[in-house]
């Protein structure tokens, strides 16, 4: 059974393998090549979902080759699954899988290198949640990188997906330099690599200046693939270009990998060298709010359908960082049951957008407005979808407000839902203005107009009507969404924090990867929290999903109603200037960013 | 001798970021792409480098010899092969680019698109 | 942002983050004091435990060889990007190479460049041969053989034989062989699984004669698919760039 | 700055001298890549540069990633650099 381990991530490489060396077999039989990618994914699925009942008792270490670390001392590579761990990886699977069925006969050319890129891209992602090694992590990183610029680029005919795809790859690379810059420096200290041992060396080197610039720099890879505040800027140009099924892996789990990436690396190798716990929560709750408020506000004046749902998961990666930021097991676990909750409908909704987009041939809502009242069966799934990203019970997204609500200071709590109320209602509005043809269109914007017109057909044929590998799919997450929520009644949360507090256990992670103990953490010693389902919880909830309602009507109503609301044009120039497009800019931010918030880290730790 | 390899390290980076963020041409900017990368050798081997240690290959020096770490050599390996990729990968991209734009400044492929 | 004021932003950036990051290299143990102990441990362990005398090669193909499985799969991924990416699209067709000749920047092809570019390709493809096939022993290894026989037959190209160059590696079997090679390696772990062992433990009989190619056991195995996956991926690389320098859209010239 | 200045003397022997020099001219290099702006220059620049720090890996006791460097630092990637600003350069005139 141990085998699992590798097998999950080894299978989908070696069917990418497979497929790419019988290429011309498939040009004929592409149904059978669209079906193996399918089982593949979907075999993933199991895999880890076995691998998740397994480590339900405790954490378990597979080590390659055979090679056990002995006497506190790894020479071979590990992976170390937990249940937070197990559990990402088997939401990045599902949502692959759904993809693929999703792309069903979607792309026309060239099929065969697509299917090998999305499998790769899988198993990047399960090997990246998996390890147990800093450096196997950066090749993971660096796997699931390559995967996705390829991806991105699908569309070579258009403009967008090249420049976006460019300034993906660049970010995105400068930030893994750093990262392994950063790898390389903390292996220079302690000359290991093993995340355990590394941690144990930290806890012996407490605040040393090798452990806190180690920190950061090795964080800046992951800040930039989660999208953070001012390392965002490159989401937008790359999610609204990708083909729909790989937005869905983007928004869904790519990003909120950056995000457990910065938790595995905080948890497992420095949270007991560097301390200082308030302080670094302060900065990156200070910091993850003021993502989510920025990426809400350029959510709020989006028009183009995937641009928007782009900044929307700017926003709440923002709002997960500052979850995952208050270093609590009660802040972990709701940005936990938050991640499943996103990842499902923010899938849904894209493959909505996608299904627009392959019926209607644009993403622009003011063009689209009343547009899409004859795709009744998407419009609802998009509703109940962008409801479900507003936290409204039972989808499960409503399940983390609970343990926020109970672990946040109260400004950031307000903040943060006031991000939420902002997001989804940009997204409520889009939905009820293209499904529903309620209220009047957004405002006229030169650029972005322009910008929604580049976006055209992704599908060259059956555009009459919506294929059953299209919507079912998109339906299925949403369903998904609200059978997780259910779920909450019967105790998953109490699960999730039990997983929480082991992920944040250090000293059991080192005992469990280095010396094979198997640690178990009996629930009820831990902080007490919301064991099930608060009624805080449902009516904040409630409480959010009203709002967005409100919020979007009141959008679509505004000349009915004289709302002075209009446009700013000063504004809109400041917000196209900071997200210019030019590779250079974010680069100069990139780098001043990480010098403050290097500074910032140095200020508090030492 | 001490820091002294490890300040050339942060020169690499510094000059190499500085070529991305003022050059009007994306190919350069790969190329100041390539530089940021080379850091990280020069780093990764800097940091395994041991006074006086020989090569690790025993192949005709007794066991027990002083040897240089070659873990970080494996490393370095594998990151020449990370840069090789990313490179074709990127530089694929800017042809397609130049042929759809017709242009390889990164401000006027921002502005060309809309 | 205009350029100065990018300029500006990049320059305070810079300052604060190369102090920030040299702060954090001072606190090393110093250049020359490696304090261990992972190389350490590696450097006596490897050649009793792997048999390999290149200890480089045996932490590349077996202490961290899962790795180097990501590793080969960034290449592969890269090399299947650059084919999605550079696909013929609508519009373009190839033109004929010849009058490319004088776009190159070289000087133009003279008999005697051609013959010396020639003459070295057979050798350097040798070389790599012998580089892939000794990762055991000697700094080499399937990269640097991969990547040297590739860079053989980018000369012949140099030498102005693209024809010949497309005929010695004509893309489905340049395709097929990079996925063998990537699928090769992939494959060996697994026959590790399959006889209940660790993934890529090796499984192999070592031999008695350290640095013998037959005594490594995997090592050998995998160096030697390394070396196919390397080779095509880079064939590929350069396949797909050269193809890109003869291709013209329509109604253009 | 005397930690300055032992930072920059070298401590001992041939070996160090040789370090320290292939480390200045790397930089050097580094600079030279940056600030050559012209297309084809800078791509032989660049060769000149991955030769450079392939010496360098020598210098460190490296000579895997010194191949390694050879082959793809100063000969591949300028090779397939070049091709690129081929098939670009044809198009901007």
């Amino acid at each position: 059974m141990d085998q699992l381990f590798a097998l999950a991530v080894t299978v989908p490489l070696a069917v990418a393998a497979g497929i790419c060396a019988v290429r011309p077999f498939f040009d004929r039989r592409r149904w059978l090549l669209d079906l193996a990618a399918i089982v593949t994914a979907a075999s993933v699925v199991v895999m880890l979902a076995f691998i998740m009942v397994r480590v339900r008792g405790g954490d378990q270490v597979y080590w390659f080759a055979g090679f056990r670390p002995s006497h506190g001392v790894a020479i071979g590579i590990d992976f170390e699954a937990g249940s937070l761990s197990a559990g990402l990886a088997t939401v990045g699977a599902v949502l692959v899988t759904a993809a693929m069925t999703f792309s069903w006969r979607y792309f026309e050319r060239v099929a065969t290198y697509y299917h090998a890129l999305m499998l790769i891209f899988l198993a990047g992602m399960t090997g990246f949640c998996l390890t147990g090694d800093i450096f196997d992590l950066f090749v993971w990183f660096e796997l699931m990188g390559v995967a996705a610029y390829a991806l991105t680029a699908y569309r070579p005919e258009e403009r967008g997906p090249l420049q976006g795809a460019l300034n993906f790859a660049m970010s995105n690379s400068i930030g893994a330099y750093f990262s392994l810059s950063g790898i390389a420096l903390i292996y220079g200290g302690s000359g290991a690599l093993n995340m355990a041992q590394i941690g144990a060396w930290a806890s012996r080197h407490p605040s040393s200046r090798l452990v806190v610039v180690a920190f950061l720099l090795i964080l800046a890879g992951l800040l930039v693939k989660a999208a953070i505040l001012p390392f965002h800027f490159w989401l937008a140009d790359a999610h609204a270009v990708a083909p729909t099924p790989v937005c869905v892996l983007f928004s869904g789990v790519m990003v909120e990998l950056g995000l457990y990436g910065i938790a595995r690396v905080y948890w497992s190798m420095f949270s007991g060298g560097l301390g200082h716990q308030q302080g670094l929560s302060r900065l990156l709750l200070a910091v993850g709010v003021a993502t989510g408020v920025v990426g809400a506000l350029f959510c709020f004046r989006e028009r183009h359908l995937k641009r928007l749902l782009a900044f929307s998961t700017i926003s709440h990666s923002g709002i997960l960082l500052a979850g995952i930021g208050l270093l609590t097991p009660l802040g972990l676990t709701g940005a936990a049951v938050y991640i499943i909750g996103h990842a499902l409908v923010k899938g849904a909704l894209f493959l909505c957008a996608g299904i627009v987009l392959h019926r209607l041939g644009t993403v622009d809502e003011v063009r689209l407005h009343g547009q899409g009242r004859p795709l009744r069966v998407t419009g609802l799934v998009f509703i109940v979808a962008s409801l479900g990203l507003a936290g409204m019970p039972p989808a499960a997204t409503f399940l983390a407000e609970g343990w926020f609500d109970e672990a946040a200071p109260g400004w950031a709590l307000a903040i943060a839902l006031a991000c939420a109320v902002v997001t989804s209602g940009a997204v409520l509005r889009a939905g009820l203005g293209v499904f529903y043809g309620l209220g009047d269109p957004p405002f006229e914007d030169p650029r972005q107009a322009q910008e929604a017109a580049e976006e055209t057909g992704e599908t060259e044929t059956g555009r009459h009507r919506t294929p059953l590998t299209m919507i079912v799919p998109a339906a299925m997450l949403a369903g998904a969404a609200i059978a997780v929520g259910c779920l909450g009644f019967t105790g998953l949360g109490t699960a999730v924090q039990a997983a929480a507090v082991r992920f944040q256990d250090q000293r059991a992670y080192i005992a469990t990867v280095l010396h094979g103990a198997r640690v178990s953490h009996p629930v009820a010693l831990y902080p007490p929290g919301p064991a099930d389902v608060s009624p805080v919880a449902v009516a904040t909830g409630l409480a959010l999903a009203a709002g967005s309602v409100a919020f979007a009507l009141l959008t679509l109503y505004r000349r009915r109603l004289r709302l002075p609301i209009r446009r700013w044009p000063r504004a809109t120039a400041i917000a196209e200037g900071f997200q210019s497009g030019v590779i250079n800019d974010y680069v100069a931010w990139l780098v001043l960013g990480l010098a403050c918030l290097g500074g910032l880290i140095a200020l508090i730790v030492r | 001798m001490q820091i002294f390899p490890f300040i050339i390290v942060v020169w690499i980076v510094a000059i190499g970021l500085y070529g991305i963020v003022t050059s009007r041409h994306l190919v350069h900017q790969i190329i100041c792409l390539i530089v940021v990368q080379s850091s990280t050798y020069v780093l990764l081997l800097g940091v395994g480098y041991l006074n006086g240690g020989t090569a690790p290959y025993f192949f005709d020096i007794p066991l027990h010899t002083r040897v240089v770490d070659p873990v970080v050599q494996a490393l370095a390996l594998t990151d020449v092969v990370v840069e090789a990729a990313v490179t074709a990968l990127l530089l694929s991209f800017a042809i397609q680019a130049h042929k759809r734009f017709g242009t390889l400044d990164p401000q006027e492929l921002a502005s060309l698109r809309g | 942002m205009t350029p100065a004021a990018r300029r500006w932003v990049f320059l305070a950036g810079a300052v604060g983050l190369a102090a920030f990051y040299l702060f954090g290299l001072s606190g090393l143990p110093g250049f020359g004091h490696y304090p261990g102990p992972y190389g350490f441990i590696i450097s006596r362990v490897a050649v009793p435990q792997t048999n390999a005398t290149g200890v480089v090669s045996a932490v590349n193909f077996e202490y961290r060889g899962f790795d180097t499985v990501g590793e080969e799969f960034i290449l592969f991924a890269a090399a299947a990007g650059m084919a999605v990416v550079l696909r013929q699209l609508r519009g373009e067709h190839e033109g004929p190479p010849v009058d490319e000749a004088a776009d190159r920047d070289l000087p133009p092809g003279s008999e005697a460049v051609r013959m010396v570019a020639l003459l070295f390709t057979g050798p350097i493809v040798l070389i790599g041969w012998w580089l892939a096939s000794h990762a055991q022993a000697n700094p080499s290894g399937g990269f640097q053989g991969g990547v040297v026989i590739a860079t053989g037959f980018v000369l012949l190209y140099l030498s102005g034989e693209f024809r010949v160059f497309k005929r010695l590696s004509p893309a489905d079997v340049t395709d097929a062989v990079e996925a063998v090679g990537a699928g090769g390696f992939v494959g060996t772990g697994l026959v590790a699984v399959a006889l209940h062992l660790p993934y890529l433990q090796n499984f192999l009989p070592r031999g008695t004669v350290p640095g013998a190619v037959s005594s490594s056991g995997t090592i050998a195995l995998i160096s030697f698919f390394v070396g196919l996956e390397v080779t095509a991926a880079f064939i590929i690389v350069a396949g797909e760039l050269l193809r890109q320098t003869l291709l013209v859209r329509g109604g253009e010239r | 700055m005397t930690a300055l200045a032992s930072a920059f003397a070298p401590s001992a022997g041939l070996a160090d001298a040789l370090q320290v020099t292939l480390l200045l001219l790397v930089a050097a290099g580094a600079t030279a890549v940056v600030l050559v702006r012209a297309r084809v220059r800078q791509v032989l620049v660049l060769s000149v540069y991955g030769l450079l720090l392939a010496l360098l890996f020598l210098a460190f006791q490296a000579p895997d990633v010194t191949l390694s460097e050879l082959t793809v630092g100063s000969v591949l990637l300028p090779a397939v650099i070049l091709l690129t600003l081929a098939k670009v350069r044809k198009r901007e005139e």
